[in-house]
């Protein structure tokens, strides 16, 4: 790959997340009430309200702000926020390390199990352990995660003889057993849906590569079932189970702030949900920001694996 | 049609879906009791002869709710969903017609818009909107439109550069006509295809704003709904979660598979 | 086990004689051991450890860790007790307060406390734009005046007799004149108190942690090393967690969880009267709320104990209406409301609704009681012709669009410390938050000449007379006063919860771990 | 090879097809694909399987090689390989009998090529597989190989991705790997039709070179009857699953004794046998390009920047020819010469430079061009299932151009409409019918009659019988001409047959990368002054086999 290719990507990258400030900005414009009364709550005194008003200053026109704003968050600043008092970039910099922390976990976890299981299932395609795992993989994707992670701390998480941490937090730095401990059960629910649509689509995939020409005559070349499958048929399907797995990001992006909101994990999705409901704009704008990085980055990302495993791409 | 209900995972589809809509169509009339009803005697009571699927934190009886709770659990779904085909079509079908700097800007608009993840796109709106059901719904249409509008450029893109899109050029028919009597009657497949499969996320992404307290509101019976009001009971009586969750799941499951076959219908390559 | 607390009335509230608290700490056979962690788990977050302005339910427990007042709720009392002030008394007419201060308390830096804090706090708490919510029930202070090192006076603009309550104001903590003379955001996340523990390190995400304050004023206290306040959104997760021992406290329960909590092994679940209470606000300015007979047959529409049953798990009281419960020391005995729906709706009809009435009621999502109370009184009322459409909506947007607006909704109060405040919070016609417009200036008046009094007789006839002319008109139903709950493990020694919720004697509890 | 030797020598055939019928179980039950086929491959020769798409000439390769998929069935027959039936062969015993002793080679080197894989690793595990060479041995063996097969630098081409190989090249991969482990028997399937005329041509020489080299046994499948009467000494002729005619290929091309066989060789287009006699008025021109210039890939907006940079190409370039009235004018090229940027660009579907002359009138550019010019240039396209649209019927299609240029009234059309389909000798009642209920052939009528029902005085054609079979092209053809010929309709003939240009073709134009490079009378085809790319694609171009010239052919064979 030419690095004039990768600049250009990267350049696209930007533009898509200039597009995103906008429409980011845009919203959270245009968010109802009172910003004062929703971020202090009803119990707030009229003081409490009146002193919150000065300190917002939201009565300068958007461009000015969009443009003033903007060229904060080129120098890092993301302002602070409304309803932590403490710098955005700190608030929303320690739950965007937890965040990423469960979702990588997930993101590992699903691509272990997923991709073979896949793979395995387009192999065995027609057999009861294909018709089994794809009907599972089926009522998989059709699972909520709320519904999910309901059920799952109903079964491992049930008081009296509890098999696993009903929610919370452990840093990885404090204790490594405790961290995993207190992430089973979040990062299942996350990868419930995620290994089922994943395994599903590899399945897909790999079994397009099965039925395609060069198969047929790597087989009718008398190499063995084994050869084919590994030397050919894999070699083929993982650039599209990548390609999966990014587009899989976005959505795993989104059923964070489910599962964290559920399991007390301190990341993103919570801090959101409480951002939301605070109209903590500055919160808003970093969180929404981040997570359309991260999706852009990720796909990108998985372009360059992509390129590196096709070689039919890597001159583009 | 046949071919769908010939495929195993169209005929569980179609027999999924059956079972939805007869709940959704018939639901409030078949119900045993008035899914508002308490029954102060008997809360939280399990499965019984009376209530067979239990009740509830009030008396109320599930199975009654579960019945009358599918009407807003699907159409939910089906309604965002169409909002967000209808529009996202038109910006489509637009962006491919009209080339040029036109679509550039519309598609680098949508880029961004798609960078954003679905459900965090929709709880953004769902803020705006202020939240409810029909709020709710209109927000998943939103943010479904820039993944559709992309569908449909693409389907039509694909069609525009068919020989009968192009012998109708020849013949210099005007553009309104190719637009509608050629490209969109061809173009309208994989649009319907991916639409039957995201009417089964528009019930999830649905049940899950219910489930945050955003979208259908107390003392509605949607089934995310229902989700969220049971979980405090959860483990006095599990059922009042699971049953609400698992009708979620069956009717999702239901369009998925629907979906899946009638992909498998349109696309020969992957008939069996 | 379940420690049921359930005495009427009277100055003890809450919790009653004290043979039934073994764990207290001024009352226990046993002597505490010191050392340990508390873990108490809580379900919102700790936004911000700004003692002058933070309200959420789990940030009261950290201020009253951190920071000492001047005066002090005390345990299972609405009177305030010494705290930073030793004592204090009033001159004649009630309108000049001189307190004594303590001698030899340092903040957490080392720095000694004198009255020059004192002042500097009292007057960041009445400047307005400070926004304290402190300020509110001390807007009568004209003005503060060191009178020496350890002595204050605070001269009143009106008689009133309660400003030592007052002053225990959970925001009306004394903080360090140095710290509200430097960076005032710094109050945030650098508290700098008296009180008996200090902060370690606060993450609003998971965990706050404090440890034991070895310069604290009372000897001997506190006996815990540290305490960990946990973050658990999901009350669900919440409940799990405290029941496989993970934590050992769980600073409020659910109802749905209470029997379970209760019946489980090695946990003790606390049961404490308080006033809190939902309460349906009728806006009385425009129809058809501004007729009392319609109001009147509403209230006779709601089955308060099947409401209690339903909603509270039978954890609360029947309410009859009345915006004070028991607790209060001049509460009056309040009479019953009878469930009768074919009355209600004879007055209904008198009312000029012949064929009922279709009515849309408000509830905000959160907390879920608002919406439950709301379905269950458009169940119980429709016998009696009310037609009552129950819109429930997100918190946010109610805020925005219903709050102090709408003329029929659900709003959710928690118990004030004193009769004056609670009138003046909601009812009279200059209440903070006056949303019924019911304007009642006979009501008005007896307000004003109850917090002026300090004879207890003469206070109790005034404010009896307030009452009656309240349950007369109904300003609002308020169909239920709701317990508040908390649980602890066995072996924690001294956990109590005061029915106010703002005060919480962590100093005193203690760990009987084997 | 020694067994192959021993059947030589005992006049044992190597393959031996015997009663072999095959079905394919459907939903709607069993569909038939094979009905009782016996055919045998005498050692060292090659048999031409002849056959339409859907006859089964396919199924039976698949059948040989043991590669059928899970609905099928074999109902009778056996399939002897050196006095080994096939068939009773474990799935172990096949696997090592693929690739070793019967290979196969297939009809597209682009999809039989793994494309992640270096081509010389795909050659060499064959050979690791069959003949337990080292990889190292292997691939010395396979670039041996690959030099055989006539590529210049093999130890270059060992090291590159398929998609870095030319269509030959890679089909001389294929060969290679194919002949590398020294079988029995190879199979060829259509292996030179997804090449170019020329690439063909060269791959068919090597296929004689390694024939005559090796003495390989040969079953080589196509649906050109006119290729197999070159490479083949036995043809065998199959239609709906059954084979209708089996012999030595003089036996089959001279005296044919099933009307199918008969039907076949007559439709194989032949440049001695013109379809067209009449001429056209000689000097009434009726359209002319001058200096026509076409360019793809050239950025359009701003932001195009983003896009991954598109060569530009020169779709045409500088091209002038004149067109007369009534006057076929054939244009013949490999595939990116240009033949169809013209046709597109006359179609007024391409943006262009230059200027095309039609009548009185000029036009500089596509958006130059009017309504007049549309109606009176028709186009028909190559492929008749994306021709016309599978939402509307035949009768809405055919009267659109009737509607759209106010031909007829209204109450005329339906009437119209039945004339056209009578005129395509399609029945009327196909009115009623959706494009998918008919078959290729009808379609391409239905495409023709569209055409003609504007009355038009020019159509183009764009390669109209390439994707139609053998017999139905020729029926195709001979109708275009008589239509041509009733209504004195100018046509632009756009194929890569060269055979069948020459067959109804005024005049020759020949283009190559995008240059008009020789323009000649048909009757000049084999004239000296001939471009020599003119000469090199007519010589590419297998003339069918007369009955006189078999004997000769047949004397090359060992």
């Amino acid at each position: 790959m030419s690095p004039a290719y990768f600049l250009r990507r990267l350049l696209a990258v930007a533009l898509v997340l200039w597009i995103v400030t906008i429409a980011v900005f845009a919203i959270t414009m245009v968010l109802p009430g009172n910003a004062a009364i929703m971020i202090l709550g009803e119990y707030a005194t009229p003081d409490q309200v009146a002193a919150m008003e000065i300190r917002l200053g939201l009565n300068r026109p958007a461009a000015i702000q969009y443009l003033e704003w903007l060229f904060n968050l080129l120098q890092g600043d993301f302002g602070m926020s409304l309803r932590l008092s403490l710098p955005v970039s700190d608030v929303v910099g320690s739950a965007f390390r937890n965040s990423a922390l469960l979702a990588a976990t997930a993101l590992v976890a699903v691509t272990v199990v997923a991709v073979p299981v896949g793979m395995l299932t387009a192999v065995k395609r027609g057999t009861k352990a294909d018709l089994g795992i794809s009907l599972v993989a089926y009522v998989g994707t059709a699972m909520p995660e709320f519904v999910t992670a309901t059920l799952l701390l109903v079964i491992f998480a049930a008081p009296g003889n509890p098999l696993l941490p009903a929610g919370g937090f452990i840093p990885p730095g404090e204790s490594v057993a405790g961290f995993f401990n207190h992430v089973i059960l979040p990062a299942g629910a996350l990868g419930l849906i995620l290994t089922a649509h994943i395994a599903r689509q590899v399945r897909s995939e790999m079994s397009d590569v099965l039925a395609s020409d060069y198969i047929r005559a790597a087989r009718l070349k008398g190499l063995r079932e084994r050869r084919v499958i590994w030397g050919h048929a894999l070699p083929n399907s993982l650039a599209p189970a990548v390609a999966v797995i990014s587009l899989d990001i976005g959505y795993l992006l989104g059923g964070i702030i489910v599962v964290e909101e559920i399991f007390a994990w301190p990341g993103l999705g919570r801090l959101l949900i409480l951002a939301l409901e605070n109209r903590d704009l500055p919160v808003i704008q970093a969180i929404t920001l981040l997570l359309a990085m991260v999706y852009a980055l990720s796909n990108l990302l998985s372009d360059l694996v992509i390129a590196a495993l096709d070689p039919r791409v890597r001159y583009e | 049609m046949n071919e769908l209900v010939r495929h195993p995972t169209g005929l569980v589809g179609s027999v999924l879906l059956s079972l939805v809509a007869i709940a959704v169509i018939l639901g409030p009339f078949l119900a045993p009791f008035d899914p508002q009803a308490f029954h102060p005697a008997v809360r939280l009571a399990g499965p019984s002869g009376t209530h067979w699927l239990g009740t509830d934190q009030f008396g109320r009886d599930i199975l009654s709710r579960l019945l009358t709770g599918a009407g807003p659990t699907v159409l939910f779904g089906v309604g965002a969903t169409a909002l967000g085909v209808l529009a996202g079509s038109i910006i489509g079908v637009t962006a491919a017609v009209a080339g040029g700097w036109v679509d550039s800007v519309i598609m680098r608009t949508l880029d961004g818009l798609l960078a954003v993840p679905d459900l965090l796109f929709t709880l953004l709106i769902v803020t705006i909107l202020g939240g409810g059901i029909g709020e709710a719904m209109l927000a998943v249409a939103v943010a479904f439109t820039p993944g559709m509008a992309r569908i449909a450029r693409s389907s039509v893109l694909s069609i525009r550069t068919r020989e009968y899109v192009l012998a109708a050029i020849a013949r210099d028919e005007s553009r309104a006509y190719i637009i509608v009597q050629e490209v969109i009657p061809n173009a309208i497949g994989p649009i319907v295809v991916e639409a039957t499969i995201r009417v089964s996320f528009a019930i999830m992404i649905g049940a899950t704003l219910g489930f945050l307290g955003l979208g259908a509101q107390p003392p509605s019976t949607e089934w995310g709904l229902m989700v969220a009001e049971a979980r405090q009971y959860m483990y006095r009586s599990p059922w009042v979660v699971a049953v609400p969750g698992l009708a979620i799941a069956v009717a999702a499951l239901g369009f998925n598979l629907f979906g899946d076959a009638l992909r498998d219908a349109f696309d020969p390559r992957r008939r069996r | 086990m379940t420690r049921l607390v359930a005495n009427r009335r009277q100055v003890v509230i809450g919790l009653a004689a004290t043979s039934a608290l073994p764990n207290m700490g001024f009352a226990q056979s046993m002597s505490p051991k010191y050392g340990g962690t508390l873990k108490i788990s809580h379900s919102t977050r700790i936004a911000t450890l700004n003692v002058m302005q933070l309200s959420g339910p789990a940030e009261y427990p950290c201020v009253d860790m951190l920071y000492s007042g001047l005066t002090r709720i005390q345990p299972g009392r609405n009177s305030a007790g010494p705290d930073l002030a030793t004592s204090w008394e009033a001159n004649e007419d009630a309108t000049r307060f001189t307190y004594n201060l303590r001698q030899g308390v340092t903040f957490h830096d080392g720095t000694p406390f004198t009255s020059a804090d004192v002042v500097a706090t009292y007057e960041a708490i009445l400047d307005p734009d400070f926004g304290s919510p402190a300020r509110s029930v001390l807007d009568v202070i004209d003005s503060v005046e060191a009178v020496d090192d350890h002595t204050v006076q605070f001269n009143l603009n009106a008689p009133y007799a309660d400003l030592a309550i007052s002053t225990a104001h959970a925001n009306a903590r004394i903080v360090s004149a140095a710290a509200l003379a430097g960076d005032r955001n710094d109050l945030e996340t650098k508290p700098n108190g008296t009180g008996p523990f200090m902060l370690e390190s606060y993450d609003s995400a998971r965990i706050t942690r404090l440890v034991r304050f070895d310069n604290y004023y009372m000897e001997g206290q506190p006996y815990l090393d540290a305490v960990e306040m946990h973050l658990f959104p999901d009350l669900a997760a919440e409940t799990a967690n405290y029941l496989s021992g993970n934590v050992d406290v769980m600073l409020n329960v659910q109802q749905a969880d209470f029997a379970r909590i209760a019946a489980a092994e090695g946990s003790n679940a606390l049961r404490v009267p308080a006033g809190r209470y939902v309460n349906v606000v009728m806006r009385q300015d425009q129809p058809p709320f501004d007729d009392v007979r319609l109001r009147k047959a509403l209230a006779m529409s709601v089955d308060r104990q099947l409401l209690v049953d339903l909603v509270l798990e039978g954890l609360g009281r029947p309410a009859y209406d009345n915006i004070l419960s028991p607790e209060f020391q001049y509460a009056i005995e309040t009479p019953g409301i009878p469930y009768d729906p074919a009355a209600a709706k004879a007055l209904l009809a008198e009312a000029g609704y012949p064929d009922g009435i279709k009515l849309t009621m408000v509830a905000s999502n959160r907390p879920a009681i608002r919406g439950q109370v709301a379905i269950a009184i458009k169940e119980m009322a429709r016998p009696a012709g009310f037609d009552i459409d129950v819109e429930a909506m997100p918190h946010d947007t109610y805020l925005a669009n219903v709050w102090r607006k709408g003329n029929f909704y659900m709003a959710y109060w928690g118990m004030q410390p004193t009769e004056d405040a609670t009138f003046n919070l909601l009812l009279t016609s200059t209440a903070s938050y006056e949303d019924t417009a019911w304007f009642n200036e006979e009501f008005d008046e007896l307000v004003r000449r109850g917090r002026s009094t300090s004879d207890p007789a003469e206070r109790a006839a005034i404010y009896a007379e307030a009452q009656e002319i309240q349950l007369r008109d109904t300003p609002y139903i308020i169909a239920m006063y709701q317990d508040v709950l908390t649980a602890s493990r066995d072996w924690v020694e001294g956990w109590i919860v005061h029915p106010l919720n703002r005060v919480f004697f962590i100093e005193s509890v203690w760990l009987n771990r084997g | 090879m020694t067994n192959s030797r021993a059947a030589a020598a005992n006049g044992q055939p190597v393959l031996d097809v015997r009663d072999y019928s095959l079905a394919y179980g459907t939903p709607a039950g069993p569909v038939e694909a094979l009905r009782n086929v016996s055919l045998s491959i005498r050692p060292g020769r090659t048999l031409g399987l002849v056959g339409e798409s859907g006859s089964g000439k396919t199924s039976l390769a698949w059948a040989i090689m043991r590669y059928l998929p899970a609905n099928a069935v074999e109902t009778s027959g056996e399939l002897v390989l050196l006095g080994e039936d096939l068939r009773t062969k474990s799935l172990e015993e096949i696997q090592d009998l693929r690739g070793r002793r019967v290979c196969m080679v297939f009809q597209d080197p682009g999809a039989s090529l793994n494309p992640v894989l270096r081509l010389g690793d795909q050659i060499a595990e064959a050979l690791v597989r069959h003949r337990a060479l080292s990889q190292k041995d292997a691939r010395d063996e396979g670039e041996a190989w690959l030099a055989r097969t006539g590529i210049s630098r093999p130890s270059e081409m060992m090291n590159r991705y398929p998609h870095e190989a030319s269509g030959g090249e890679k089909q001389r991969v294929v060969i290679a790997t194919a002949f590398a482990c020294n079988p029995e028997m190879i199979i060829f399937d259509e292996p030179t039709t997804a090449l170019d005329i020329i690439t063909a041509r060269q791959i068919l020489d090597l296929f004689d070179d390694l024939h005559d080299e090796t003495g390989v046994t040969a079953l080589y499948i196509s649906h050109d009857l006119g290729l197999v009467s070159r490479v083949a000494q036995d043809v065998a002729v199959i239609n709906q699953g059954a084979i209708v005619e089996f012999g030595p290929r003089e036996h089959v091309f001279t005296r044919p004794s099933h009307s199918y066989t008969r039907d076949l060789v007559e439709a194989v287009p032949n440049p001695d046998h013109r379809i067209v006699t009449s001429e056209p008025d000689a000097e009434d021109a009726l359209l002319s390009l001058d200096e026509v210039n076409v360019m793809y890939g050239r950025g359009k907006n701003i932001l195009s920047f983003l896009q991954p940079k598109r060569e530009v190409v020169q779709g045409a370039r500088n091209v002038s020819f004149g067109l007369r009235a009534g006057e076929i004018l054939g244009i013949v090229g490999e595939s990116g010469s240009g033949k169809s940027t013209i046709a597109k660009t006359l179609a007024g579907l391409q943006d262009f430079e230059g200027s095309v002359a039609f009548g009185p009138r000029s036009y500089s550019g596509r958006h130059k061009i009017d309504r007049a010019y549309r109606r009176a240039v028709q186009i028909v396209f190559q492929h008749p299932d994306a021709s016309l649209n599978p939402r509307q019927t035949i009768g809405k299609i055919l009267s659109r151009p009737l509607k759209l240029y106010d031909l007829v009234p209204r109450s005329e059309r339906s009437r119209r409409v039945r004339d056209l389909l009578r005129s395509v000798f399609l029945p009327e009642d196909y009115a009623e019918r959706f494009p998918h209920e008919l078959s290729g052939g009808e379609k391409q009528r239905v495409a023709i009659a569209r055409a003609f029902a504007a009355e038009p005085r020019l159509v183009i054609c764009d390669e109209i019988t390439s994707s139609l079979d053998v017999s139905v092209q020729a029926s195709v053809a001979r109708l275009l001409v008589d239509l041509q010929q009733k209504t004195g309709t100018a046509c632009l003939f756009i194929t890569h047959d060269l055979n069948l240009v020459r067959q109804l073709a005024h005049r020759i134009a020949v283009m190559r990368n995008g240059d008009l490079v020789d323009l000649f009378e048909s009757s000049q085809a084999r004239a000296p002054e001939r471009h020599p790319y003119t000469t090199q694609l007519l010589d590419a171009v297998p003339v069918p086999v007369e009955a006189s010239q078999v004997s000769s052919a047949a004397e090359r064979a060992p």
